[in-house]
């Protein structure tokens, strides 16, 4: 056992303090305190796979937005004689061109911005449509969800390719009906998981807390039940943006996508899938092009996700 | 005495998040005596938890062990492969968990979920691990067991989950039971029947129990040892008559003397005041010494080591060194031992 | 003073009803509790007094019975104005610290919801001063404030559950165990926390506690609650001094003590009765009992 | 619950009717003939014919026609396949869509939960990201362009199964794994995300100290409270897998339904697309209440939410 | 079966792909490729196509007699004829057809091959009986059809051999059933029809009929069809030997450019571009001049299609019509009409702009939605913009059907479109111009064309005063320059290179079995 050495000080160290005169110094410093935003940010720092997506994902974006500016080539010039030149064997078409002798590069940098752009609308449309109804369906329940859940029934009967042939005679090709057929279709899934997701959150007790302090539905809906169904929200953008690119594909297919001779990834797969067995890059090409940007989404998703659930924040 | 089933030594633990690391528990040594109970009382947030998941190895992710070793039959736990430890929990090491509300798996039933653990450790069929099972929830309390078996949890109280975990955590007989604050959630009536439960255990089986709770009442009833935590250390331990009725560190004093009692009245109700230090840069001292009436100047400076009061009784406190001014800290708490004492000699004669 | 703040009336809450699985778990209880008292709720665990403490609240639909609360009946608030008027007026501490916290929520947020929905202050300033405030109050550090639930021991989100309740300035509190997960040295603290709001904001509380000795310490009354009924009822030093339910006898008898010698001697008694299905009769001014 | 099974089952006969009016209308919006030889008849050979199938009465006449002959049983006949009734060919083309379906959904959903978990468990690592990457390759180009990679390469080059064709287990294989891409990607997404966040719960703690190995832990307790938002998905999927399947079909040769009801809509076959888009919404239906009922299994506690509590 | 080691296979049975599924057995409803292809091998009509699509006797005894003013013509049928099921087929049977085609109970889309007969018009009302039609049984082996009006000679031949008789017994037993499924009809054909259970089926077989009359000449005893809807997989198929003939698109043309076992032919399909005729740009004769000298036919078709078809050079296709005289094609009588000039379309085009007063136009151009014809859309979009400075041409492509009501709604400005013929006869070419024609969608009128058709068609000309009013007529069409023709469709197959005897005609598009051949 020990003992204390300094025995010149001894006497003074055994003497009582007045605790007023320390509490004020009390524990030292105070350690940092860091807010949501700067612990989900350092959170994320440390997934290497969610920040390799997240930088490969601002490359596309800023790639895609100088494309605005510059291309190698306009995408929709045709040079016949040139077509189906495989990639790497033209120097002024590295990537090939298809079968209008069309350059490849500038076309996916074209149907890359496009897609791009809708995929973000139709994140908007799930976020606006799906997420609130969902919300509602789930937390008000009983009869109110009843009756928006046999809504939602009703509109995903209805055939998509009905919708879209009506769609077909009513607009012209471009945008407005591939926004249209967006929003017409892609929120119900969103809806349907948010409303799960909701109905298990609302037996939680921090829900009967919210409402023993007076909460309003509404309040209680958006400040607890949302940031709780925030996995599950992540998690359907990721499937959204595919869809969305590929419903455009079809869309394109029927003739009421994006404007000819105009691409998108979408339309690039179709002319790709064509001439898969005598051209495979140009089936090859958007594929990769989409693969890699679906995969960055989805790691990024995922980093996200745990990055702002507070549960897990903290590990690693 | 035969060699103890669990040591721990110089057991640190700490925690690494966003704002720095929090040492939530330094340097703690404890003895598990066989066949005995050991109370862990304290601060809430001073470790309890920390220091049995450590010995259960179940601690959280971003949880480190930074020093110590935790000795059960010869071989350190914290070295021991996954595998190994499987085998080991819930069998030889149980633990009833702090928090009744959220410890079943909310979509099973409790009846599986008892039985799953016999299945998992014992060779037994499905028919005898039933019956066990209704043995078992009987056996803590569960009226109606026959039916309550096929219900989910949600079904429950809170005391009647908590039931259920501690049927889980006997059912195998375990050589070591961590009872972390068993009886929160539970009614007095309960209680006792846990705490006897508990007893039984004890002496049947020669079951080694380290036993959580911040009801010093229950303390006072079920243990032999008792070690107090404060701010990730063991600031007090002793047998349950050395801690109650001579406390030597302020905190344990402060402890008791905040404990109210059906005799009392409005207004006896003593508290500690102040908070407990930030574990993320902890006191160099005695970490108690901001909230105690009689620190020292050494308290803030240097940490005391434990001093011996008798064999079974030792406290880390400046006070005790020989330097150190008397202090006498008990004088309520003698008056209370005297209440009691006459109320024992009143059921001695009762007996008669 | 014997102004009745909330008076229930023949209370009966069943779960799952018409199911095979119907839970009685408020069958037929009545009581009032005055402004400004401590009015102790004790019982076997599942004995209902969660139950009765959400309806009084209005947070469960109880099955039948009324809630009077300051002279209205809250069963029957549907507006929204006066459900938040109702709810301002309010307050409860839950009993389980870990499921009653948003995980997604900072304590600070947690504890300024109630202020912001009760629009008490606007500036951010004065939220956080008054949640650093609150939380000192509890008991905890206020350098905190910005951390998640997940990042507490249970009797530190026990207490950011009272700072919550407390945070909105209510006149009537439900507090339901809320010491449980607490050491004891802080239940000293908020025992005395709660008596000095009671004193300075003339707070009524509901404290539904089983731990008796704090309950009698804090209470004006109490009332036992065993299965879904009020089995006695009267002021603290009558039910604990002279208890005459033999299920109060028990449970008082059960209360552990503070002295391992006299823990060892001490004797208990065990009830396992049904009670008999008997209205609450008064056997001395203000003590009532369920016996036949 | 049964009282509850009935009265959905009633919503769904409503949801039927007003499916199938709408589509009614919504079908005579879009223009042109279902005959197919416009360009070649005269116009009063076209009329003559319109006048045999009753096409020349005014819309709601047909309406009513048609839901009488609903009513009775009678979906009519094909205008496409003349001579065919609506319920034989949906009757001989449903049973390869579901099979395959089923096929794919019960592979997808296998697959997506085995690395959703990986991805749980090894949240962080590079585990997870690759099980998340090979979860994502599946749905990162559409499922036609899989089917034809899968026929080209493992079909085609490799020889290891049929190219095309219809006869027994192995000719399925290929459009089994086709179609399960985007039942596994989604699958695995979400298992993963509410995994993640049940392995964190006390319950999984107390599971590892009853001293159950990792997978007992992660199948007997986290696996069930985690699968609730999948489940949401699978009802729908499942829908989509059984009529979406077209071009994979066509791709396989796979006589399904899919590829029918793209033709149907390209030739305005006004009767077979009434008849898919009711059996559709009679899938969607049923496998909807079906998964209401499941959540209720799954997690008890939803179902208690019904009433009372709230 | 599995692996692809029978990839040489040159015997046994034989495996094919059909893009479609066929609809019916019934000849009477058949409007689509894959129900004819079902019919070519399993019914006979009186003349048929021979192995190199020339049409010759089939049931017929001998050449039919026609009468003077050409509106009667008899057959005789050959001696012995059976149904597969062994009844004798007989005049009854040609005259159950016919009626049952002009019936209205039968809704048929087919029924312009039996407009032509006598009394068509009010049986197909439902004003006069079936039995008014112009066609009788002449006893039990002759048969006598009686036209309307005199018809060039050719183009009655063409229709006799697709003209299939029906087995009346079995016809009065299925009503309207008959041929819904393999079961439901009989045959009298080189093939039986099996194992075809209707709309839905995407397999079944055409076994050797042993009742047919040249059953010696047929060669393979079984062919069994694969419905196979996906191109890729055709090829896939094909290559790895599970099939020996398939037809394959342009892609694969493409790619395969010196394949011996592919094999392109042209069909009597022609694709046009239509101008409006209502709409202010596209009525303007300087603008129809422009685009008509615009674009370069050959390279559209060598360049962007390469799948084997021929820039058109005027407004009916190659191959079609032959000079009565000396057998020379129509249209390289004609001469090279449609041809690029980039000068005259530039100097078009400005009067173009002077004549509207406007420098910047937009314009419209529709088309299918398939594949090739949405390249072939952005190759004329790009090749219009890249000529005419200030012109701004969108493209809409729509499923077919939408784009035929459109056509029919007249809503266009440019119309990609095609016409396909059944008949060897220039006029059906050039009668998509005339007024009034159903097709003609550019709704102009043109007096001159008007007469010159009217002229040729009304039954008094000779075979060659025919032929050089038609002729003059091809010319007016070309000055008007009401439309743009582009390019002649071809068709692409595979066959096996073990497999001989399969030719596919203009006419005759699909495949016919009974001349296949396993190489010795
Ligand atoms: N996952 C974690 N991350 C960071 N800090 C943690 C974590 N878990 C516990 N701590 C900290 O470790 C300290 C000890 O916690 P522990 O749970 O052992 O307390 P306790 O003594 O059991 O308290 P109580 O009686 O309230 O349960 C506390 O300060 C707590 O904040
Ligand atoms: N949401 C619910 N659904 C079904 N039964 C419930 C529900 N909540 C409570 N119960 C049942 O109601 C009865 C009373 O429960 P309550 O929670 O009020 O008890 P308590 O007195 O608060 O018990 P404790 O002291 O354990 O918290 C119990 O039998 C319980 O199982
Ligand atoms: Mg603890
Ligand atoms: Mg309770």
């Amino acid at each position: 056992m020990e003992t204390p050495k300094k025995s010149t000080s001894k006497n003074e160290e055994f003497q009582f303090v007045n605790l007023d005169e320390v509490t004020a110094a009390q524990s030292g410093v105070a350690p940092k305190s860091l807010s949501f935003h700067e612990k989900a940010w350092h959170q994320l720092k440390h997934n290497h796979a969610a920040m390799v997506s997240l930088i490969f994902l601002l490359f596309i974006a800023v790639v895609s937005v100088a494309s605005l500016f510059w291309m190698p080539h306009d995408p929709n010039a045709q040079n016949v004689s040139l077509s189906n030149l495989k990639p790497f064997t033209n120097g002024s078409y590295p990537l090939g061109t298809d079968g209008l002798g069309r350059d490849m590069l500038s076309r996916l940098l074209y149907g890359t911005r496009i897609s791009l752009m809708i995929a973000l609308f139709a994140t908007l449309v799930d976020i606006l449509i799906g997420v609130p109804y969902g919300l509602v369906s789930g937390w008000c329940g009983d009869r109110v969800d009843n009756i928006l859940q046999r809504i939602i029934e009703i509109v995903s009967s209805i055939p998509e390719l009905v919708l879209i042939m009506l769609l077909l005679i009513i607009l012209k090709p471009g945008m407005v009906s591939i926004i249209l057929a967006i929003a017409l279709s892609s929120w119900v899934l969103m809806a349907r998981l948010v409303r799960a997701s909701a109905m298990q959150i609302k037996s939680a007790d921090f829900v009967l807390a919210a409402q023993a302090m007076g909460e309003s539905p509404m309040q209680i809906a958006f400040r607890h039940i949302l940031p709780n169904t925030m996995g599950v929200i992540i998690t359907r953008t990721m499937f959204t943006i595919p869809a969305a690119i590929f419903l455009e594909a079809l869309l394109s297919f029927i003739g009421i996508g994006v404007k000819a001779p105009n691409a998108s990834l979408g339309t690039l797969l179709n002319t790709g899938e064509k001439g898969f067995q005598f051209y495979q890059y140009q089936l090859w090409e958007p594929v990769l092009v989409l693969s890699l940007m679906m995969i960055a989404f989805n790691l990024l998703g995922d980093g996200l996700r745990d990055a702002f659930d507070p549960n897990t924040r903290g590990e690693k | 005495m035969a060699e103890d089933v669990l040591t721990i030594k110089n057991l640190s633990v700490d925690f690494k998040t966003l704002e720095g690391t929090v040492h939530a528990i330094r340097n703690v040594t404890l003895k598990l005596h066989p066949g005995e109970v050991l109370a862990l009382v304290g601060e809430s947030g001073s470790g309890k938890s920390v220091t049995t998941k450590t010995v259960m190895q179940l601690l959280p992710k971003n949880a480190e062990v930074v020093s110590g070793s935790v000795e059960y039959e010869g071989r350190d736990l914290l070295k021991l492969p996954e595998k190994e430890l499987q085998k080991l929990r819930g069998n030889d090491l149980a633990e009833i968990f702090q928090d009744p509300m959220t410890a079943l798996d909310p979509t099973m039933r409790v009846g599986k979920q008892i039985m799953e653990h016999l299945l998992q450790h014992q060779d037994i069929n499905k028919e005898d691990a039933k019956k066990k099972a209704l043995a078992i929830m009987e056996k803590v309390g569960i009226v109606n067991a026959k039916e309550r078996f096929k219900n989910f949890p949600y079904q429950f109280s809170g005391g009647m989950r908590q039931r259920i975990v501690i049927a889980m955590a006997l059912i195998c007989n375990p050589k070591i039971l961590i009872a972390d604050e068993p009886t929160t959630a539970l009614d007095v009536t309960i209680q006792s029947q846990i705490l006897k439960l508990i007893k039984q255990l004890k002496d049947e089986l020669g079951t080694a129990v380290i036993f959580i709770t911040h009801d010093l009442g229950v303390v006072a009833g079920v243990a032999d040892r008792v070690a107090v935590m404060y701010a990730g250390r063991i600031l007090e331990f002793g047998s349950v008559n050395d801690i109650f009725y001579y406390p030597q560190h302020p905190y344990t004093v402060g402890l008791l003397k905040s404990t109210p009692t059906m005799e009392m009245d409005g207004g006896d109700l003593e508290s500690i005041p102040g908070t407990p230090p930030n574990l993320i840069n902890p006191p160099a001292g005695d970490p108690f010494a901001y909230r105690n009436r009689y620190a020292l100047k050494i308290d803030f400076k240097k940490l005391p080591p434990f001093f011996k009061v008798s064999d079974t009784h030792y406290a880390a406190t400046w006070l005790l060194d020989k330097q150190a001014p008397k202090v006498h800290l008990t004088d309520k708490l003698d008056q209370r031992r005297q209440h009691y004492a006459k109320l024992v000699e009143k059921e001695a004669h009762q007996d008669d | 003073m014997t102004e009745n703040l909330v008076e229930v009336h023949h209370l009966k809450k069943y779960f799952h009803q018409g199911r095979p699985d119907e839970v009685h778990a408020i069958d037929d209880v009545s009581f009032n509790i005055q402004r400004g008292e401590v009015f102790g709720l004790v019982g076997e665990s599942g004995s209902g007094k969660t139950t009765t403490g959400r309806c009084i609240l209005n947070l469960y639909q109880p099955t039948s019975g009324d809630i009077i609360y300051d002279g209205e009946d809250v069963t029957k608030l549907k507006e929204h104005q006066k459900l938040k008027e109702f709810h301002q007026k309010t307050s409860m501490i839950f009993q389980d610290p870990y499921s009653s916290l948003d995980p997604r929520m900072s304590v600070r947020d947690i504890i300024a919801e109630g202020l912001k929905i009760h629009q008490k202050t606007t500036n951010r300033e004065e939220f956080d001063e008054k949640v650093a405030e609150t939380m000192k109050l509890v008991g905890l550090t206020p350098d905190l404030m910005n951390r998640y639930p997940y990042e507490f021991s249970g009797g530190q989100r026990q207490r950011i559950g009272i700072a919550r309740s407390l945070a909105v300035e209510p006149e009537f509190v439900v507090a339901d165990e809320p010491l449980s997960a607490l050491d004891v040295s802080i239940q000293a603290q908020i025992v005395q926390l709660m008596e000095h709001l009671k004193e300075v904001r003339n707070l009524t509380y509901l404290f539904i506690a089983h731990d008796i000795s704090m309950v009698k310490y804090i209470s004006d009354r109490i009332g036992v609650m065993y299965h879904g009924k009020l089995l006695e009822l009267g002021t603290a030093d009558e039910i604990v001094n002279h208890p005459l339910h033999p299920y109060t006898q028990s449970l008082l008898s059960a209360v552990p003590v503070p002295d391992p010698t006299y823990e060892r001697v001490r004797k208990q008694f065990t009830y396992d009765e049904e009670p008999a299905n008997v209205p609450l009769r008064e056997v001395k001014p203000g003590h009532y009992v369920a016996l036949a | 619950m049964r009282k509850y099974i009935i009265k959905r089952l009633l919503m769904m006969v409503l949801t039927l009717f007003i499916v199938a009016t709408l589509t009614f209308f919504l079908m005579k919006m879009i223009p042109g003939s279902p005959l197919g030889n416009t360009m070649k008849l005269s116009k009063a050979q076209q009329l003559a014919v319109e006048k045999q199938y009753g096409l020349n009465k005014p819309v709601w006449q047909q309406y009513l026609s048609y839901m009488t002959g609903v009513l009775h049983g009678n979906f009519g006949m094909s205008y496409q396949y003349n001579s065919t009734t609506v319920a034989s060919l949906i009757g001989h083309r449903v049973g390869p869509s579901i099979l395959i379906s089923f096929q794919a959904l019960v592979l997808g959903v296998i697959v997506g939960i085995l690395l959703g978990c990986v991805g749980a468990l090894k949240k962080g690592t590079w585990a997870d990201a690759t099980s998340s990457t090979l979860a994502v390759i599946g749905i990162s180009f559409p499922s036609f362009i899989l089917a034809i990679l899968l026929q080209y390469y493992l079909g085609f080059k490799l020889g290891w199964f049929p190219v095309a064709s219809w006869d027994g287990f192995p000719s399925t294989i290929l459009p089994t794994i086709a179609l399960s891409a985007v039942p596994m990607a989604q699958v695995s997404r979400f298992v993963r995300t509410e995994m993640v966040e049940v392995l964190n719960s006390d319950y999984i703690l107390l599971a590892k100290a009853k001293g159950l190995s990792v997978p007992q832990v992660v199948f007997h307790h986290a696996l069930k409270n985690s699968i609730i938002p999948a489940l949401t998905l699978i009802g729908p999927l499942a829908v989509t897998l059984i009529t979406g399947s077209m071009v994979v079909e066509n791709i396989f040769s796979v006589p399904g339904i899919g590829e029918l009801f793209i033709n149907s809509v390209l030739a305005n076959d006004y009767p077979v697309i009434m008849g898919l888009t009711m059996f559709y919404c009679l899938l969607l239906c049923g496998i909807l209440l079906l998964t209401d009922v499941v959540y209720g299994l799954v997690d008890p506690r939803i179902l208690s939410k019904e009433k009372g509590e709230h | 079966a599995c692996g692809n080691n029978d990839k040489n296979k040159a015997s046994g049975d034989l495996n094919v792909t059909l893009k479609a599924n066929p609809v019916t057995l019934d000849p009477a409803k058949t409007i689509e490729t894959p129900s004819s292809s079902m019919q070519t091998q399993s019914f006979e009509g009186l003349l048929k196509y021979d192995k190199n699509n020339k049409v010759v006797l089939g049931e017929a005894a001998s050449q039919p007699k026609v009468t003077n003013d050409g509106k009667t013509w008899t057959f005789t049928l050959k001696k012995g004829l059976k149904w597969s099921n062994g009844d004798p087929v007989t005049a009854q049977d040609y005259v159950a057809s016919m009626r049952h085609w002009a019936d209205p109970k039968t809704k048929s889309q087919a029924a312009d091959r039996v407009a032509d007969l006598e009394n068509y018009e009010q049986v197909s009302k439902g004003q006069a009986p079936t039995s008014a039609l112009g066609v009788k049984a002449l006893g039990k082996d002759k048969v006598q059809f009686t036209f309307s009006k005199k018809l060039p000679t050719v183009n009655v031949r063409n229709n006799f051999a697709s003209l299939k008789p029906v087995n009346h017994r079995v016809l009065s037993k299925e009503g309207s059933k008959y041929g819904s499924t393999s079961d439901k009809a009989v045959y009298n054909g080189p093939y039986k029809v099996v194992n075809w259970t209707g709309g839905s089926d995407d397999n079944w077989s055409y076994v050797k009929n042993n009742q047919y009359y040249g059953k010696k000449n047929v060669h393979m005893n079984k062919v069994n069809v694969q419905v196979t809807k996906d191109n890729n997989t055709a090829q896939n198929l094909f290559k790895s030997g599970k099939v020996q003939e398939t037809s394959v698109t342009a892609d694969y043309v493409k790619g395969n450019k010196n394949n011996k076992e592919l094999h392109t032919s042209l069909m009597a399909t022609q694709y046009y571009l239509y101008f409006n005729g209502k709409n202010d740009l596209t009525k303007n004769e300087n603008f129809r001049q422009a685009v008509n000298y615009a674009f370069d036919n050959n390279q559209l078709a060598k360049k962007v299609l390469q799948d084997g078809s021929v820039g058109a050079t005027g407004w009916v296709p190659k191959g079609d019509m032959k000079n009565p005289k000396n057998g020379q094609d129509f249209a390289e009588e004609a001469g090279h009409l449609q041809k690029q000039n980039k000068k005259k379309a530039q100097d078009y085009w400005k009067a173009t702009q002077k004549d509207l007063g406007k420098k910047n136009m937009t314009l419209n151009l529709l088309a299918d939605n398939t594949d090739d014809q949405k390249q072939v859309a952005e190759y004329l979009q790009s090749t219009l913009q890249k000529q005419f400075k200030g012109l701004k041409v969108e493209v809409t492509t729509l499923p077919h059907a939408q784009h035929v009501s459109r056509d029919f709604a007249g809503k266009f400005e440019l119309n990609l479109t095609d016409w396909n013929s059944d008949v060897p006869d220039a006029s059906d070419f050039l009668s998509l111009l005339k007024t009034g024609n159903k097709v003609n969608f550019t709704n102009n009128t043109d007096q001159k064309l008007d007469d010159l058709l009217n002229q040729a068609n009304d039954g008094t000309k000779s075979a060659s005063e025919r032929y050089k009013l038609l002729q003059e007529a091809n010319k007016q069409v070309h000055t008007n320059a009401d439309g743009v023709p582009l390019y002649t469709a071809a068709q692409a197959h595979l066959v096996s290179k073990h497999v001989t005897g399969l030719n596919y005609g203009p006419f005759n598009t699909v495949a016919q079995y009974q001349y296949a051949q396993w190489k010795k």
